[in-house]
């Protein structure tokens, strides 16, 4: 899956990586994909290989015994799980700004994210595990009223007293692209679930042994970002496509509108300090929140969970269009 | 004989304390870390830590598991029994049951959802997982008798009804208890994969969240602290599926006599 | 004369297989009769049996029943030895013989008081809870020709029943069988290879011709019932049981 | 014969072309939203749109399946006959066969993504889902053997090899059909499971990702297409090995002789 | 006289249902000779039998085998006809006779020669190709009769091969197996239930009592062989049989 840029030239040995993301080639990964598309990782002296994920499949555990270099982990919570089970990996880079993480309902069925404890609530697994532990503690929901959803939304659909998760870039377009209504969405961030997204996961032993490595990952994926998300993304999206069939140009566009419209990349932070951006506090009130909500334990070393060594450094801020 | 029980009871005892040995050591020597493969203590460690989560897990998934298997007994031989009786109806209608083994559960579990209460939807879930291998043994069993015998119950005018029992049935059992036997663990997996696509979540879940949930929190000793839970439960139910299977056969079915010299 | 209760009338038979096991096939069963089949191995005699039974149709020919009667539920009760004993083998002697009663939905104390007594004739009361497997074939045997007695019926279909008997026992049976028929009238139809156990037994011998079979010659017994060991050591048995002897050899070299 | 025939076919084809005007009709009555349930127009219309993408991820999963089929008939038979020869190893190891069979692979799909290549780890699932009917089929058919004709082939001297190939395999192939029955759909379950927990994701992947795809994007009629694919693929697996089963046994078999009178 | 080639002493079979099969059972078989095995159906004749083939293990007494020689191995080569035919049924019947030969890996040529030319003398020739279930009853012990017969073994044991079979194949067959026994001088230990079968062919009648079965009286046959249809009408060969009879209707009496 090597791009069209240019075949390799003289130059040193390219450092071979791969990747493994959360769930198949889509527009919430474009800035990997740009980077591939475009040689910016190549211009960084990394040969960058991306292992799509998907519904079912866990990625993770290939992190830690050497199968992948680097991950993408949906939010912080699995950060600090890993500290806890004393699992070598740490986040070095935060992609997504806001958890693009949302409840979605049939028009006119819910106004405030309190109405939503009268509905069925489709969550999945991982859901279950993680945000909906917080909303169960700060908004009260209870797991009576969950049935599971496995990443299709007919069920959702059927049953108006429903709602069901997503990611705002996502699901949203899908149902009103088919079910032709507008659904009204609660953006958990917006509601408090501060957690980071999308994060850049690497092994413990990689950040020690060979942090250039690392650097070049980061700033390159950052780079890609920018690119990816304001100027030619054309390159990556046929990438995408050719990766996932299943893609459309329009939805492609659609998720891009919507990561711009709700700042899930570049927001907050990242417009001083560039993307991937991630500070103390914003994890440390995260990790207390979830201390609260009893989905981590206390006494945990949160601190363990990340390392602020490779990103806050303003790359790739010129290519932010003013 | 006595040594035979013997040998029976003690050499898988010591193989397995052997494997959980051996198990022990890699782990030790190859210093495998705990989220790669976590040692036997480890998982013992799990399993006493969280037995009130994981026996509740165990129950709910059992039941569902008992639940589906009854359902695919009794239609598997129910149908067997149809398609037998009647051929037409096996030609117009076994294609469907063909149909039914090989639709991914994971796909029709939304469609389920849609269309039965949860309760229900679980249900026919695990319980489409079960009903082919009782339904083919069953088929094979019941096309298996004695033709002879069959026309001297057709000479003694016995009805189809007392065919099927005094008869086709009996002669069947064999086959039958072969195929529960496989239903059986495979409605284990019915409740385990249900679960996954239709069952409730959270507190009160199976067995099948307690894994899916551990493996995603990187809790690997947990993890197969519920997979040792779910092994035990199928050997179990094999176990009793097959001193059910003996206690039937053993005096007149070949492969449950006593080979006597 | 008796009427008849079953006639096949050029009956021939030819399996898928390809092999014509009759051809040509004449007989009439006539109600009450004791009538026994000869011939040798492979004839159709199995055959014959199994299309007077109505469990087998012929490929040519016609079986007709006596008119007002509809076919084959015809003759009322049937009573079947197989030349194979062809038990239940999840079921115990007594489970096998009490199958026709319990399928007639029979009283079951009445069903138990015939099946003991059955046995007893037989001589395997002893034997009632055992299994088939734990028998020998000389008892599987006789477990299915008690199965066949114990209902009474009004057409007794035997094929070979007595070939794995010793002969005290075969000769004991054959007294039982010959008083039962004697006071009941019942029509048997018999198929054995034993020259001298037809003789003794029937009213008429039907010798059939080897493969594809047809009937070669009927030789009437006339000796009077009831016949018993006098009969067995007179000069009129053995000169009947020479006359067959000859008739079956004939009867074999008649066909290729 | 002639009349058998044609109710064989004819029937079966009625009754689904009924079938399919019945669900088009409820469709339509009920304005059922086609992403809801499709009208079969719809789903035909998505199989003939996308029959490239289809036939590809068809002959992915199918490819799959296959090799996971032939896996599991080669070590179902083979581990029976190894259980059957040596009762010590079948005292010993049956229960890990057990244990195999109710391990759900979505749990240890990870785990085996871990020690294997992902092809390895693919086939490797796809093989468990199979591994038991046949397993389990094979060993009552192995065991059901004529006790008679044991002892002619002791007498006979023959060796353990001859045992096997010449009296217990063949004697046992009716039930070892059956398994295979059983496993030629799991087999495809077991493709389509693997490729969900194990297999990479995206182009050049099989109808189980096709299905979550599509039904994830709400392109229900593809997804009803790509069901579609593959419960026909179910069928016609089973087809075959029906076919094979009744060319095998036909000439002396009681469940595939045809009666005659 | 000749060496025993296996001598049962004091064997008794108790089997596992509880049945006594037999009880202080002391039997001789000697070298190159035709013994029968007389006695009421269910006595244990097929239970010895199996016992002597090393088939089944006694419960008490002990099976000698001349010494030098280890046990059950030390027979060679052993032909068996079993009671019941216990055919393989996905064989052709050729296949099913070829099997002892392709056991020990003979030569394919010969072996196919052997087998049709047994077919031949169990008449049997135009079914080579067919399958057991497509086969009469006594086809089908025919075709067991010949399988034992193909390797022309050295110890032969049958358990009422002819039972099936009319008394044309049966006269051919008896003369066929003493013709062969006389050339080759094999060891046969034959089960029947004829007296008359017994007489004609052995030198030697063990007859047994009833369950649980032992010695009853031994009968030596001393007419010289060859034997023919001379024999069978001799006044000799019908004092033989009174006698044989007289002796198995005592033994029956003997127990009871
Ligand atoms: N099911 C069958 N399929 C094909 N051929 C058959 C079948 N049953 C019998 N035959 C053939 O039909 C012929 C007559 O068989 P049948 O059993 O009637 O003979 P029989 O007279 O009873 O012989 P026996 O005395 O040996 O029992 C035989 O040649 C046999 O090969
Ligand atoms: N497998 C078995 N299990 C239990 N009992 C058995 C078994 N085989 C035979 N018997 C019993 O042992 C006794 C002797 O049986 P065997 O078969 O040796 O008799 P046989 O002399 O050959 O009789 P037949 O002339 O009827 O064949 C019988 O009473 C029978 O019930
Ligand atoms: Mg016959
Ligand atoms: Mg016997």
């Amino acid at each position: 899956s090597s791009p069209a840029a240019p075949a390799k030239k003289e130059g040193p040995e390219l450092r071979k990586v791969r990747f493994g993301t959360n769930w198949v080639a889509q527009a919430e990964h474009g800035g990997f994909y740009q980077a591939v598309a475009d040689g910016t990782y190549k211009k960084y002296g990394l040969d960058v290989e991306i292992v799509p994920g998907g519904p079912n499949v866990n990625n993770r555990i290939l992190l830690p015994v050497g199968k992948i270099d680097f991950f993408m982990s949906a939010n912080s919570l699995q950060s600090f799980d890993a500290v806890e089970q004393k699992v070598p990996t740490i986040a070095v880079a935060a992609s997504f700004q806001k958890d693009p993480q949302v409840l979605i309902t049939h028009p006119g069925m819910a106004n405030t994210l309190d109405d939503l404890k009268n509905l069925t609530l489709f969550i999945s697994k991982e859901g279950m595990a993680s945000y909906y532990q917080w909303l169960k503690a700060d908004y009260g929901f209870t797991e009576r009223s969950v049935k599971p959803y496995t990443f299709n939304p007919q069920p959702f659909l059927a049953d108006e007293k429903s709602a069901m998760q997503g990611y705002v870039t996502s699901e949203p377009y899908a149902i009103e692209q088919q079910a032709k209504f507008k659904p009204k969405i609660f953006l958990l961030a917006d509601y408090g679930f501060n957690s980071y997204s999308t994060l850049i996961e690497t092994r413990t032993d990689l950040v020690a042994k060979e942090p250039d490595m690392v650097q070049k990952f980061v700033d390159a994926s950052a780079i890609g970002w920018y690119n990816y998300l304001y100027h030619d993304n054309k390159a990556a999206n046929d990438l995408i496509k050719q990766h996932n069939p299943e893609m459309t140009d329009a939805l492609l566009a659609n998720s891009v509108a919507r990561m711009k419209e709700y700042g899930i990349v570049d927001s907050g932070d990242t417009l001083k300090f560039g993307i991937g951006a991630m500070t103390d506090a914003r994890m440390h009130a995260f990790y207390d929140k979830m201390v609260r909500t009893g989905v981590v334990k206390a006494g945990l070393d949160y601190k363990k969970a990340f390392t602020l060594q490779f990103v806050n450094k303003g790359v790739g801020l010129n290519l932010r269009p003013k | 004989m006595k040594e035979s029980g013997l040998v029976r009871t003690v050499l898988p005892v010591l193989l397995l304390a052997g494997a959980i040995a051996a198990w022990d050591m890699a782990v030790r020597v190859f210093a495998i870390p705990p989220y790669v493969l976590p040692g036997p203590g480890l998982v013992a460690g799990a399993l006493i830590g969280d037995r009130g989560l994981l026996f509740d897990s165990l129950v709910v998934t059992l039941t569902l598991a008992i639940e589906g298997f009854a359902l695919a007994a009794i239609g598997g031989i129910f149908w067997a029994v149809v398609f037998n009786q009647w051929r037409v109806v096996e030609y117009s209608f076994y294609p469907y049951a063909v149909v039914l083994q090989v639709t991914p559960v994971v796909a029709i579990a939304p469609l389920l959802l849609i269309y039965l209460p949860q309760h229900l939807a679980v249900l026919a879930c695990a319980w489409i997982v079960a009903f082919f291998p009782v339904l083919a043994n069953t088929t094979l069993g019941l096309r298996s008798v004695d033709r002879n015998l069959v026309a001297l119950f057709a000479l003694y005018k016995a009805s189809r009804w007392q065919v099927l029992v005094r008869l086709m049935l009996p002669a069947a059992l064999p086959q039958i208890l072969a195929g529960l036997r496989i239903a059986g663990g495979l409605s284990l997996i019915g409740a385990v994969v249900a679960e996954i696509a239709a069952g409730s979540a959270g507190a009160g879940s199976g067995l099948a969240y307690r894994i899916a949930e551990s493996g995603y929190r990187l809790n690997i000793p947990r993890m197969f602290a519920a997979l040792l839970l779910l092994s035990l439960a199928g050997v179990a139910i094999f176990a009793v599926l097959s001193a059910l299977s003996h206690l039937v056969l053993r005096r007149w079915h070949e492969s449950e006599v006593k080979e006597e010299r | 004369m008796a009427n008849s209760i079953v006639s096949l009338r050029d009956v021939g038979k030819i399996y898928d297989s390809g092999t014509a096991a009759l051809a040509g096939l004449d007989l009439d069963i006539r109600e009450g009769e004791f009538v026994s089949l000869l011939g040798p191995s492979g004839c159709g005699k199995s055959t014959a049996l199994r299309i007077v039974a109505g469990l087998s149709e012929p490929t040519s020919g016609a079986v007709e029943w006596p008119a007002g009667r509809a076919a084959k539920t015809a003759v009322g009760d049937i009573g079947f030895v197989f030349q194979e004993p062809t038990l239940m083998p999840w079921a115990t002697v007594a489970g096998n013989v009490e199958l026709p009663l319990s399928l007639a939905h029979a009283d079951a104390e009445a069903a138990g008081r015939a099946v003991s007594s059955i046995l007893d004739h037989v001589g395997l009361a002893d034997f009632a809870a055992s299994y088939p497997r734990e028998l020998s074939g000389g008892m599987k045997m006789r477990v299915s020709i008690a199965r066949a007695l114990v209902t009474e019926p009004s057409l007794l279909l035997m094929d070979e029943p007595f070939a794995a008997l010793d002969e005290i026992s075969r000769f004991k049976l054959n007294n039982e069988l010959l008083s039962l028929w004697q006071t009941l009238r019942r029509t048997v139809v018999f198929v054995t290879h034993s020259v001298f156990e037809s003789v003794f037994l029937s009213q008429r011998i039907v010798v059939m011709t080897s493969r594809p079979g047809r009937i070669f010659a009927e030789v009437p017994i006339d000796a009077p019932y009831p016949r018993d060991e006098c009969f067995r050591t007179s000069a009129a048995y053995a000169g009947y049981c020479r006359k067959v002897a000859d008739v079956l050899a004939a009867a074999m070299g008649a066909q290729p």
